[in-house]
């Protein structure tokens, strides 16, 4: 399976990067965007997609900081 | 000569590049919000981490007010000169050829690492010799230059590969060892290493002024200054 | 004998919940006449916490000298500072971020960073330099402290290379004890005219506070107390969410924000956020200016919806400051803010009673007398008893006895301990602000110039094992050590920050280490006439097998009138001659063989002759200030012969020497000794034991060695560990 | 409309972090896992999503190195 793995900073925590992203955007003419959360996108081929969740809290993600979501990503 | 050091939120090496021209001219801040560039002969993008480097090194920074200047004045000809954190952010602006990305390693690289002279025919290293050594400090985490192949050919048949990194000193895996490139007009440069942290024996070696020296000779000729 | 109770059952009254004694929560009752609001209650449960009332070091921090002709700020302030001449200073703090690193050392060490400087630019110093002390456990032996290593270093390099302060200088031990609790220690120095600096004290009834920076998150909600001042334990899963992320960028703009509102002159006070936030920095302005405050809390900014009163006064988000503002000069400020995309927002006002009071839309959610608060934690007195025997254990031994010399040296320089820490501090960024005339291993101590032609020297100190095995000598060399490193690159000290990272204080031995390490510092600083400007200090460093060994660690500031004559530490010219300089009576007890030897930590340290030692750095300093030394390195871990090879390795270059027969190669005896190189006629009056020349280190009769080969060993030994590519 | 923005490493550009990951799996004991690439994940909100395209090709992404993909994202 090719898996798909959203990495997001944990509810509550700071997000420089979002932001400074939201900052941005309306000096740069678009306006009306909130809200703006940056993380990580992480696509792999898994052959045990069982395992996933272990591997994300594992390696993929710092669960003390970050929380993630599963999908299954076309391939 | 008078060289305009631009100041973002973040720029870190403003300061230092702006004592490192006043060797070799005058010298004055331009802050990222004035559109006014002060009528100087040569702007310095500066290292740092212009707004955080959050989203991408350089993203941000590229719309800066102050930036749609730097764009008019590259276009007539001005010279800009982008060091670490302005290479990148002159490459985002679309004024430099190609992309930086993060080194191989992964990790923040401080090192004095020795460069080659690949060119000298552009007014950034034309008081150097083509095969030179320069001994420059590089420090980045977003340091290796990227473009496509075909692109990359055409960059050295244009003779727009100006400096490279010498056999063995790559700190950060960028293609064919490139640590600065300029536009096809010659007069926009930019490289990772930092050679305004490269211009006094007190505090390192002196090669970085030679590029300084080189701006400023280009800034003495009467043809420039039209 | 107060309780640190963390993570107690539900049923628990909530007094004791937040690490507050039955002892204190009585006397919180009988001081107030009444029962604390729940605000009040938080505020109280931080102020009173180990980490802001220092309730068991307090008295005896009391011991340690602080006055002398350079002292501008002593202890007391956010950072001390000494004056370096011309008009300017240097402020200086050193302070541990130990717990939050353990959770996640990656931010951890980032936000340890950002506390600094901000204490630093709090008394109106631009931040010119940041050093780092490190402890972890044995990298060899355990994947955790590899992690922690190469995230903290990653979390500092972050934080100041991205606000453009130079790293220029730190040390590393990896010992056992660290395993469970790292140590992350920063310091930093920040350069000041006289005239920009300012303190923290509230003044002037009817004065605005204006609160700068960053949005206030539910970041570290009781973070100082159950961060800070508790014992790791079982329970810390639950704690994990009070990880705080740091954001240099902001910081950034705070800091060129605070510097121009007070060059501006602004500004009456200013104090930054750190632990215990609003109540602490409040609660600190309003007492050492003996004035109130009036807080609205309704104004404060906040990142989060929903935020409870008690959450925003004692949110630890980073990346603020408070300042005291004239009614007339808001607008200014606000402008300059503005100019800096800071957020600046007057949040209340300076009021001529003794009461901090929190208001909640005009409702007063709390209402305290400030001395209550701030001084009225009881203090508790140590009860040291000296252990009979050694509690830590022995390490492993990779040495065991018999060896060649040869190879004593190379395993010596690829340990741990001993090993180049380039892969490290290439992490760092030690040139920006370009002052920088000395980096790491080109000298033993940092130099920075100040811009008129002279400068200052720094370092930073502590070496665990030796304190373990004799509190006292071995704080005391702690501060000797430091003060050689100034030695060699010119440098006279000025002044000195420690932090002092120890156990639980309430056992008796952590008791009798801390009690012992205090006196030994005082003793040496006494000794060397340097005052102490400032500090921090670390408890509950302990796991279920034991506290950490017992770690000072010392940090001092020094001055050089030329920075052009800065000392190296590298031979550098074939036939300079080779000195030893200084009362060097090594010892076997406590060095780096005898760990490597698996010995038992402890034995005698030798007993210094503080006179000799006297005379020995200053002649040192002399002889590098005049230019007759070409290189100077004092004597550290592995001993003469390690000094020797590292002098080697600076330089390129070989060495051959003829020592007295029986000469110990690898005691050690901290901060006595020196090798210095230069023209044989500059040397007169020094002991001469070789000559600078040849690709090999040769101790006739003893050992030789190739210069590459050791170069090999010192620089691959820490990447090998670490399984990095070397 | 709360918009999902995934970014990726364009095809054919070294990928380290892909494949330090895709090291250090083994490693932790997951076998079985190939082609890891690492991306970032960005989610705003935004009033007018006929303008997404545009905020990706100039600041959200750079379209030298990384291809974007627009998502609707479950509020
Ligand atoms: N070991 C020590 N030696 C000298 N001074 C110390 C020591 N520990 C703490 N101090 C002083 O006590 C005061 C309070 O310290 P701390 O709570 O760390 O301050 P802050 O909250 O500003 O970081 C500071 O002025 C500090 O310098
Ligand atoms: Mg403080």
């Amino acid at each position: 399976m090719r898996a798909r793995i959203l990495v997001r900073p944990k509810e509550g925590i700071l997000d420089p990067q979002g932001q400074a992203v939201e900052r941005a955007l309306p000096a740069l003419g678009f306006e009306g965007v909130a809200n703006v959360h940056i993380g990580r996108l992480i696509e792999l081929d898994v052959e045990d997609p069982s395992r996933l969740p272990e591997m994300c809290e594992r390696l993929l993600s710092n669960p003390l900081i970050e929380s993630y979501e599963i999908e299954e990503a076309a391939k | 000569m008078k060289v305009g050091v631009i100041r973002f939120p973040g720029s870190c090496d403003d300061i230092d590049a702006q004592q490192a021209a006043a060797r070799v001219g005058e010298a004055v801040l331009l802050w990222h919000r004035e559109r006014d560039l002060q009528g100087v002969d040569a702007v310095i993008v500066p290292g740092g981490f212009s707004y955080g480097d959050y989203l991408r090194a350089g993203a941000i920074a590229r719309f800066a007010p102050v930036m749609e200047s730097v764009a008019e004045f590259a276009s007539d000809g001005g010279l800009v000169f982008g060091i670490c954190n302005g290479f990148q952010v002159l490459c985002e602006a679309h004024l430099l050829p190609g992309a930086l990305l993060a080194n191989t390693s992964l990790r923040f690289v401080f090192r004095q690492v020795e460069l080659e002279v690949v060119r000298n025919d552009n007014p950034f290293t034309a008081t150097c010799e083509p095969g030179e050594r320069l001994s420059i400090p590089v420090k980045h985490t977003t340091g290796r230059f990227y473009a496509p192949d075909d692109q990359l050919d055409a960059l050295e048949q244009r003779g727009q590969v100006v400096l490279r990194y010498a056999p063995g000193n790559n700190p950060n895996g960028s293609v064919r060892d490139i640590a600065g490139v300029c536009n096809e007009a010659r007069n926009v440069f930019g490289l990772m290493p930092h050679p305004e942290h490269a211009v006094d024996a007190l505090t390192g070696s002196t090669d970085g002024l030679k590029l300084l020296q080189s701006i400023a000779a280009h800034a003495r000729q009467p043809a420039a200054a039209a | 004998m107060a309780t640190v109770a963390p993570g107690r059952a539900s049923t628990e009254p909530r007094y004791r919940q937040l690490g507050l004694s039955d002892y204190e929560y009585e006397l919180i009752l009988e001081r107030l006449g009444r029962e604390p609001s729940p605000v009040e209650l938080a505020m109280f449960s931080l102020m009173w916490s180990e980490h802001c009332a220092y309730k068991h070091s307090r008295r005896l921090l009391r011991r340690l000298p602080n006055t002398g002709p350079h002292v501008l700020l002593g202890p007391g302030e956010n950072a001390g500072a000494v004056d370096v001449g011309s008009g300017m200073a240097i402020a200086f703090k050193v302070e541990s971020h130990n717990h939050p690193s353990a959770v996640e050392p990656f931010q951890g060490a980032a936000t340890g960073v950002g506390g600094i400087l901000r204490d630093v630019f709090a008394v109106g110093a631009r931040p010119i330099a940041v050093l780092d002390s490190l402890r972890f456990g044995e990298p060899g032996q355990s994947e955790r402290s590899r992690y922690l290593l190469e995230r903290a270093v990653a979390g500092i390099g972050h934080y100041g290379n991205s606000i453009g302060v130079p790293t220029v200088g730190g040390e590393i031990y990896f010992e056992s004890s660290y395993e469970q609790n790292c140590l992350i220690n920063a310091m930093c120095l920040g350069l000041a005219p006289h005239s920009r600096l300012i303190r923290s004290a509230a003044a002037g009834p009817g004065n605005v506070l204006v609160l700068l920076g960053a949005l206030t998150g539910r970041d570290g909600i009781g973070g100082a107390s159950v961060l800070a001042s508790a014992e790791l334990g079982e329970g810390d899963a639950e704690k994990r969410p009070s990880v705080q992320i740091g954001d240099p960028f902001t910081e950034k703009k705070l800091l060129e924000c605070c510097l121009e509102l007070l060059d501006g002159e602004l500004l009456v006070s200013l104090q930054d956020l750190g632990a215990a936030g609003l109540t602490s920095a409040s609660a600190e302005m309003a007492s050492k200016g003996r004035v109130g405050l009036d807080i609205e809390i309704s104004n404060v900014p906040l990142r989060e919806p929903g935020m409870a009163p008690f959450e925003i006064m004692i949110s630890e988000s980073q990346e603020r400051m408070l300042c005291v503002v004239e009614p007339e000069r808001v607008g200014a400020v606000l402008a300059v803010c503005e100019r800096w995309e800071t957020l600046a927002t007057p949040i209340g006002q300076v009021t001529s009673g003794d009461h901090l009071r929190v208001l909640n839309h005009g409702r007063p959610v709390a209402d305290l007398p400030v001395h209550v608060l701030v001084d009225d934690c009881p203090l508790y007195d140590l009860e040291p008893v000296e252990p009979e025997n050694g509690i830590y254990p022995a390490s492993a031994p990779v040495l065991h006895g018999g060896e060649p010399e040869t190879q004593v040296l190379l395993t010596l320089m690829r340990s741990p301990n001993i090993s180049s820490r380039r892969h490290v501090f290439e992490q760092y960024d030690p040139v920006v602000q370009s002052r920088t005339v000395r980096r790491p291993e080109q000298a033993d101590a940092a130099v920075l110039q100040l811009g008129d032609g002279s400068a200052i020297a720094v370092s930073i100190d502590g070496n665990g094992r030796r304190v373990a095995c004799d509190p006292r000598r071995g704080a005391a060399e702690a501060v000797y050590e430091c003060a050689a490193n100034l030695a060699c690159v010119g440098a006279e000290p000025l002044g000195l920050t420690n932090c002092l990272n120890f156990g639980n204080p309430e056992k008796p031995h952590v008791a009798w280490q801390l009690t012992e390490a205090v006196e030994g510092l005082a003793e040496a600083c006494e000794a060397l006439g340097v005052p102490v400007v400032g500090g921090n200090v670390s408890l509950y460093n302990e796991a279920p097998t034991g506290p950490i060994l017992p770690t000072p660690v010392v940090g001092i500031v020094g001055k050089l009138p030329d920075a052009e004559t800065a000392g190296r530490l590298g031979f550098a010219r074939a036939g300079d001659a080779i000195a030893l300089v200084g009362p060097y009576d090594p010892a076997y007890a406590g060095s780096e063989l005898a760990k490597l030897r698996g010995a038992h930590v402890g034995g005698e340290l030798p007993a210094v002759d503080l006179q000799a030692l006297r005379a020995a750095h200053a002649a040192v300093r002399e002889g590098v200030r005049a230019g007759r030394l070409v290189s100077a390195h004092d004597i550290a871990e592995g001993g003469l012969a390690v000094a020797l090879a590292e002098c080697c390795v600076a330089g390129g270059i070989g060495a051959r020497l003829t020592l007295p027969g029986g000469f110990d190669l690898f005691g050690e005896a901290p901060g006595c000794g020196f090798v210095v190189s230069g023209p044989p006629e500059a040397l007169a009056g020094f002991t001469i034991i070789g000559e600078v020349g040849g690709e090999a280190l040769e101790i006739e009769g003893r050992l030789k060695l190739s210069v590459s080969e050791l170069q090999a060993a010192y620089e691959c030994g820490l990447p090998d560990l670490l399984e990095r590519r070397c």
